[in-house]
């Protein structure tokens, strides 16, 4: 049971760490006020250009870069329609949802030919598990053995980095001037300006943090947790980011629980299925599927307490009205 | 301030016209970057679109799609509500449709079952609007996030219902039976053919009258009655409708129960209509696609036709392009729509401010 | 006056800006002596806040420049603003509110990377600025927690924490009582003394005349002259700023009060928050009296207007109109009340009065859009309705007088008129009606002033709140004070002065007869 | 008249049952200079017009992929009754269609015989695509195989899901294969396939086995692929065209199993290592029994179940 119960930890690690990345990436977005539905985009163009640039080059750092250069890239779109043409952020973030996952399966068509897929990577294009010092040796250690060496050793070196961005946000946010400046940008961009401080350039800054974990995000999918671009890869993952970030109140720790949350009822589905519950019979995978999705309503009509966003948000700064 | 002074025609005809321009510009760019022609690429895409009867039917089908959800996403906007929930409106306005034609096809003739399965559409797509529509009024919860995730719970459940209860026993692929000739919507084929017009096998029917006759409705409803007034106030101002006495929460609610119901005929062409039976992902991200030509329409049933044959055409343009030139997929046509909803909706400040500031100019000059 | 040699604090030099079509600022030239106070004057939407947020950085000048102590600098933003040694203080604060006081005044100018230290320097540095202006404050206390006029004084460390040697303040006693007012220019004082320059926009005249050493007038972006404060008076200041003379007093007769219109017992509202916004207040109107409000904004008035007209509910307390009980359990909407023959004219036009997307004739029936006279059976009377709206813009005078043109394309006054018509020409009963000159020009005044007193003439009802003292006074035949959401005292107009009215806005008139009451409801 | 064929939404290139197709495609091209026209549909509604625009255009024999087209097909040629076309994977009785359908419950039996042998735990997975009976037939096939083999057998039996995005799930079908490998299983048989290739990979990764599906799969992960189930759909393909140059195309049901070479197994340079000497005689040798049929396979899809 216990094993179990680790094993399902273990799986909870691994798919929750795009969730991490992305729900982190929209946190830095939203907290400066600017609504991101558009990481599902910049997740799917990373994985798909991570994926071409892990294949063309061999090297899945490579790939990694490209995957962040064209997050960024999105990312300063959503910026240049959303700060500098004061456009909806929502309307932004959908256009971009659905660019990307047209041009995604386009472009490797063209590339690749592979039916929209990339090459499947192998060896240094993908990101392989990294084994913790003595893991082996500490495997048969009752209880801590199987917890080092099973769930915290023996996953690539992305899901560490996941992990590691909570604290470093939260440092981020609440402990530097930059994280003082983006709160504030999110809470009265007004106050901020007259403060001498650029709010586009805050903005801008926040979404090139958002772009970039997006992107790593996407290079996760595609060069570590699996090995290729496949269409539709992202598979609402950032529309589960964003509930996560509204689960966590934009906070960095609670949004870290609430993805694990979602992760684990991911690992619990593929678990659940076709597993008979006494009293109940076998539960049909789909109602643990759309468990996330339910739970972000509850959570939403107030049920588990209001979650109050940052007050700008989504309103464009206008300073003068023409 | 502004609109006095700037000629309406900039607004109504200069401004989208440039967006589109943009949008097809960019687009012309990735076909080149892929390597093929986009003149030749477009002339493959207009003869396909437009250049047969059977082309143009199709254009026609599957604008009919884009003008329920088009519809259904104007509506929900007129009252300031982004309704992305489109998609699984549209997909359990659906299964209200196939339940009516499963359930009363051996027993029934058309004329019964259509106005059912037309009523069911509409009841089940409201119906799957209440929820967020109820939280967002109620309880306040932002409805872009609820109606996502309930395209999410539409798209399991639909899974589970066809897969475990409706799917044909034996039958391999996840869709019911095939519905009895007397659940199947007329084909224009068959009304046009003794015109002396041939559509061929183009799936184009009679929901493409009932898409327009919505137009018709919806216009006189928003512009011409009290709940439309109360609306319109509630879109562009919820203060003022709270001031006037407008029960926002009921108005809020009814906007996305007609949403919900006016995507969810989407059901009855696709499932009545063209497919005989009810089967899984039948809406193909016609919801969405909604957004981009309630955007480009302006919100207004007349631009809605507009916009929802010109992307009708781009659908069929595009798998006719696909067809013909096998290195540009009909995913490019996603594209397109992405980037006209990029254009004329998140970069629509980009020209109609210097545009506007341009006529504002002349006129104070 | 300094003489030729010695360079101003501040000099503008034909300072121009357009928004869209309207022209704010033009040409404007303005001189401040180092060391002095400087007012600034002029009607509502006379270009003085764009003026000020021109020289703070905030809008870029279309044309003209700026000089500071004789040197020509280029503003491009706050930031450049702020090295130059100007601080403001916004009409509309600029603070986040869920930050602390310190997080709000280093914002900006944190000294380093990382916070610790900053905020460090900032705890020493906003002590001693305490002390010696006496601006004592917690700086640990969340923004939103503390009243306004501390909230100010947040304000005011931002800008002396920059080291501002200008410092602007836009209608800085706009919501404060008089007493609070007194103390805020006792710092100015303390200010000017350290041969800081303050640039003071106001439009209470006796405020100008009390503490500044010269003033400007604005009048439709435009500066139109300039006074030594010691050579000029309130009647030439009024005249300036409005372009012609001015009647400062309101004729009206004795009132005569008869049956009670409305009357609300123990009204209590809380907000979303839970925060009680309306605490108890008992009140009576009666038909051909004019009742006014006065406090300062955001103790309650608003919610109060709001919880009569049925906007918001009430949470306790009963409610007593036209021979209807209004309770928190049988509430009755906007539209309801209504029903019974109440108008409301809301305090803000643009938030609440009109759409200003709707052509105007569409604006003139909100509130009134299900009556029948606008309705078929099944569509709206486009006719009917445009039909009326054009006798009403001839009858009020609107200009200009076409019904389809948007609402956001008239003037604020027009746009007042147009929300006064659509509710006087109801005849109502009862009349609330929030801040109704705001925004408006003198000769609109005049004429919104003659038609409610006219309203009461005929035996109506009418309850009046603003901000403006004077307005209340004017118009009032009896007054209510309102403070942090309770009723704190009531008086005849004709015992009401300035200074009484005053106290009672700050809750420190009689404070013995209130520990008194305390102890009873204890 | 030009051949076509039209592949289902997996795409030619999902390096199983569509790319096995693909390849007769490519064969056949090579060895009569004729092309192909080929169709990759994007969604359900694209089927149907793409069929009709290849049969309007003349396009015969048509060939297409997966029981997915049935109706699309079963409509279409209704319409075209001078049109030749073969459905692989799904049964059409109209007088102008071909199906193919293969037993793929015996190579199956042969994998699932090969995979009880090389598991040390006593414990083989098998991940389906979708939860269809056709899949099932293949997970039931699998079972028996590796129960003969080994009575006491543990045979995992997952599904990646229920709709037609379930072929195409690599992260589904790593992370259900790493769910079989931590009960136990170091055996795993993938019938699902684009979502294979997330199966293969997991075991890769886990220095587990895996088996390939439909083509033979054995080269994507040298050394860890202990064989592939082919089905030859090439073959099927192939012919359907061979024929129909020859004019020797016929409508009708063609059942292809092991007999007929329709299924096997795969061994060649990349999976030798793995299979000894002894273990091949066996698998040969069960092989030939369900030839002769000594050893009767049961079909899944005979009656909805896996008893036997
Ligand atoms: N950001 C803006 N965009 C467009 N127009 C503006 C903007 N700010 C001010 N205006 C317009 O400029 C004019 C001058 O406004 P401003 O706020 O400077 O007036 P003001 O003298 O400060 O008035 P008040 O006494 O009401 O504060 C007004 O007509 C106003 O509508
Ligand atoms: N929020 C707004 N949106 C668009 N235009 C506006 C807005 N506010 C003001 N305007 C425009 O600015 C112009 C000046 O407005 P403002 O309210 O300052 O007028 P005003 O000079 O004070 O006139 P009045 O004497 O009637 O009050 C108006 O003509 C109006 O069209
Ligand atoms: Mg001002
Ligand atoms: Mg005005």
């Amino acid at each position: 049971m216990f094993e179990t119960l680790i094993l399902m930890l273990d799986a909870t690690m691994r798919v929750s760490a795009p969730l991490i990345l992305a729900a982190l990436a929209g946190l830095y977005a939203e907290r400066s006020g600017i609504v991101d539905i558009g990481l599902e985009g910049k997740i799917l163009g990373s994985a798909f250009a991570a994926a071409a640039g892990a294949a063309v080059y061999g090297s899945a750092w490579i790939g990694l870069g490209f995957g962040v250069l064209a997050s960024v890239f999105l990312a300063m779109i959503h910026g240049f329609a959303c700060i500098t043409h004061r456009g909806d952020h929502i309307v932004s973030g959908v256009a971009i949802n659905t660019i990307v996952a047209g041009l995604t399966v386009t472009l490797s068509m063209n590339w690749f030919s592979m039916g929209g897929q990339t090459p499947t990577l192998s060896g240094d294009a993908r990101f392989l598990s990294v084994t913790l010092p003595f893991a082996d040796a500490l495997a048969d250690v009752p209880v801590i053995g199987l917890i080092y060496s099973e769930l915290l050793s023996g996953h690539n070196i992305l899901v560490y980095l996941a992990f590691l961005m909570v604290p470093a946000t939260y440092w981020a946010i609440y402990k530097t001037r930059f994280g003082l400046r983006l709160r504030a940008v999110g809470e009265n961009p007004h106050a901020v300006d007259t403060a001498g401080i650029s709010v586009a350039f805050v903005r801008y800054r926040a979404l090139i943090i958002c772009g970039i974990l997006c992107g790593i995000a996407g290079a996760y999918l595609s060069t570590a947790h699996n090995a290729g671009f496949l269409k539709d890869m992202s598979a609402g993952k950032g529309y589960m980011a964003l509930a996560a970030l509204i689960f966590g109140k934009w906070r960095p720790v609670p949004v870290l629980f609430a993805c694990l949350l979602f992760g684990f009822l991911d690992a619990l589905a593929i678990r659940m299925q076709g597993v008979e519950i006494a009293g109940i019979g076998e539960v049909p995978v789909q109602a643990i599927e759309v468990l996330p999705y339910v739970l972000t309503v509850l959570l939403l009509a107030g049920f588990i307490g209001k979650a109050v966003g940052p007050k700008a948000i989504g309103r464009p700064y206008v300073k003068e009205r023409a | 301030m502004s609109q006095a002074k700037v000629p309406a025609w900039v607004n109504l005809a200069l401004i989208p016209f440039l967006n589109i321009l943009l949008a097809f510009v960019v687009s012309g760019l990735v076909i080149l970057a892929i390597g093929e022609d986009p003149i030749e690429a477009a002339s493959f895409l207009i003869y396909g679109a437009f250049g047969y009867n059977e082309g143009i039917a199709y254009t026609l089908y599957y604008a009919t799609n884009l003008i329920f959800t088009g519809l259904a996403v104007s509506v929900a906007f007129k009252g300031g509500l982004f309704n992305i929930g489109g998609e699984g409106q549209a997909y359990i306005g659906g299964l209200g449709v196939g339940l009516v034609c499963l359930s009363l096809d051996h027993t029934m003739p058309l004329y019964i079952i259509a106005p059912l399965a037309i009523l069911g559409a509409a009841a089940f797509g409201a119906a799957w609007a209440y929820v967020p529509a109820y939280l967002q009024a109620r309880r306040g919860s932002h409805i872009v996030i609820t109606t996502i995730m309930f395209n999410f719970i539409a798209s399991s459940l639909m899974v589970y219902l066809i897969v475990n209860w409706l799917k044909e026993e034996g039958r391999m692929a996840a869709n019911s039976r095939t519905f009895e000739e007397s659940a199947w919507l007329p084909h224009l084929s068959d009304i046009l053919a003794p015109l002396g017009i041939d559509i061929g096998y183009a799936p184009l029917n009679l929901a493409f009258v009932l898409a327009l006759v919505c137009c018709v409705l919806v216009w006189a409803l928003l512009w011409h009655t009290r709940w439309g007034y109360q609306l319109r106030t509630l879109g562009t101002n919820p203060t003022a409708a709270k001031y006037a006495g407008i029960d926002t929460a009921k108005v809020t609610i009814w906007a996305m129960l007609i949403s919900g119901g006016l995507a969810g005929f989407v059901g009855v062409n696709e499932i009545m209509g063209a497919n005989h039976s009810l089967l899984l992902n039948f809406t193909a991200g016609y919801g969405f696609a909604g957004i981009a030509v309630s955007l480009m329409g302006r919100n207004h049933p007349i631009g809605i036709i507009m916009a929802a044959i010109l992307f009708g055409a781009l659908y069929q343009g595009g798998s006719e392009l696909a067809f013909e030139i096998p290195t540009i997929t009909p995913e490019i046509v996603i594209v397109i729509q992405g980037l006209v909803i990029l254009f004329s909706g998140a970069l629509e400040h980009m020209f109609k401010d210097r545009i506007e500031g341009f006529f504002i100019r002349r006129a104070v000059a | 006056m300094t003489t030729d040699t010695t360079p101003y604090a501040i000099e503008l030099r034909d300072i121009s800006k357009r928004f869209g079509a309207v022209q704010a600022n033009k040409d404007i030239c303005l001189q401040v002596p180092a060391g002095t106070v400087h007012g600034i004057i002029g009607e509502n939407g006379a270009g003085k806040s764009t003026l000020m947020s021109i020289i703070y950085g905030f809008y870029e000048a279309d044309t003209g420049y700026i000089e500071v102590d004789g040197k020509r600098i280029d503003i491009h933003n706050s930031q450049d603003a702020i090295n130059a040694g100007i601080g403001m203080v916004h009409q509309h604060f600029m603070l986040v509110e869920n930050f602390s006081v310190l997080e709000n005044v280093i914002l900006g100018a944190e000294g380093g990377a990382l916070l610790k230290e900053g905020v460090e320097t900032a705890r020493v540095e906003l002590q001693r600025l305490a002390q010696e202006y006496s601006l004592d404050i917690d700086v640990d206390a969340i923004v939103e927690d503390l009243p306004v006029g501390l909230q100010q004084r947040v304000e005011i460390l931002k800008a002396l924490y920059r080291g501002a040697r200008i410092l602007i303040l836009d209608e800085p006693t706009g919501v404060l009582t008089p007493q609070e007012a007194d103390h805020l220019f006792r710092i100015l004082d303390a200010l000017k003394e350290q041969g800081v320059t303050v640039l003071l926009i106001t439009h209470k005249l006796r405020e100008i005349l009390a503490s500044t050493d010269n003033v400007s007038v604005m009048r439709q972006g435009q500066m139109v002259a300039h006074r030594e404060t010691a050579k000029t008076s309130k009647e030439e200041l009024a005249e300036l700023m409005v372009g012609k003379k001015v009647r400062l007093t309101v004729d009206k007769d004795e009132a005569t009060p008869s049956d009670v219109f409305l009357s609300a017992k123990n009204i209590s509202q809380y907000d979303k928050q839970g925060v009680k916004r309306l605490k108890n207040i008992n009140l009576e109107l009666r038909a051909g009296e004019i009742v006014g409000i006065a406090g300062v904004s955001g103790n309650g008035q608003s919610e109060l207007l709001n919880v009569l007209s049925g906007i918001e509910p009430m949470t306790e307390g009963e409610l007593h109109v036209a021979g209807q009980v209004i309770t928190a359990k049988a509430p009755k909407d906007a539209a309801q009340m209504r029903g019974l023959k109440m108008a409301h004219v809301p305090e803000d036009r643009h938030k609440m009065g009109l759409v200003t997307g709707f052509e105007a004739y569409e604006a003139a029936v909100l509130g009134y859009h299900n009556s029948s006279d606008y309705n078929g059976k099944v569509l709206m009377n486009r006719k009917v309705m445009i039909d009326e709206c054009n006798q009403r813009m001839a009858d009020w005078d609107v200009r200009p007088p076409n019904p389809h043109l948007k609402t956001a394309n008239f003037s604020g006054g027009n746009q007042q008129k147009i929300v006064i018509a659509r509710e006087v020409e109801q005849n109502p009963d009862i009349l609330l009606i929030g801040q109704p000159t705001r925004g408006v020009d003198i000769g609109a005044i005049e004429n919104i002033h003659e038609q409610i007193v006219k309203l009461r003439d005929s035996g109506k009802a009418i309850l009046l709140v603003s901000v403006e003292l004077d307005e209340i006074m004017a118009l009032s035949d009896r007054i209510i004070v309102m403070f942090d959401g309770a009723v704190v005292g009531e008086l005849d107009a004709k015992d009401a002065d300035e200074r009484t009215l005053g106290l009672m806005m700050a809750n420190a008139f009689n404070k013995e007869e209130q520990e008194n009451q305390k102890g009873e409801s204890a | 008249a030009d051949p076509a064929v039209v592949y289902d939404q997996a795409g030619k290139f999902d390096k199983s049952f569509n790319e096995g197709v693909y390849n007769g495609v490519k064969k056949y091209t090579a060895e009569s200079k004729i092309q192909v026209r080929e169709f990759e549909p994007k969604n359900e509604a694209q089927v149907e017009q793409g069929l009709r625009r290849l049969a309007t255009r003349g396009y015969s024999p048509i060939v297409s992929v997966g029981f997915n087209m049935t109706s699309a097909v079963e409509k279409v040629a209704k319409d075209f009754p001078d049109v030749k076309f073969t459905i692989i994977d799904g049964v059409i009785d109209l007088p102008n269609v071909q199906s193919v359908v293969f037993k793929e419950h015996e190579g199956s039996f042969v994998v699932g015989a090969l995979a009880a042998m090389a598991s040390k735990t006593d414990a083989v997975g098998f991940v389906g695509g979708m939860d269809i009976p056709l899949i099932r037939r293949f997970g039931c096939g699998y079972e028996q195989g590796a129960k003969y083999v080994s009575s006491s057998a543990t045979v995992l039996q997952n599904m990646t899901g229920s709709t037609g995005a379930a072929f195409n799930d690599p992260t589904k079908g790593s992370e259900l294969a790493k769910s079989q490998f931590s009960q136990g299983a170091d055996v795993v048989f993938a019938a699902a396939g684009g979502t294979g290739i997330g199966v293969y990979q997991a075991a890769k990764d886990e220095g587990k086995f895996a088996i390939g599906v439909d083509s033979n799969q054995n080269h994507i992960q040298p050394g860890t692929m202990l064989t592939s189930m082919v089905k030859r759909v090439d073959q099927a393909a192939y012919n359907t065209y061979k024929d129909a140059e020859m004019g020797t195309w016929k409508s009708g049901i063609v059942v292809l199993g092991l007999a007929e070479g329709g299924v096997d197994w795969a061994l060649d340079d990349n999976n030798a290592s793995l299979v000894t000497a002894e273990m091949k005689a066996k698998v040969e040798d069960i092989r030939s029994k369900i030839i002769s049929g000594d050893i009767k396979v049961h079909d899944y899809m005979s009656d909805s179940t896996c008893t036997y």
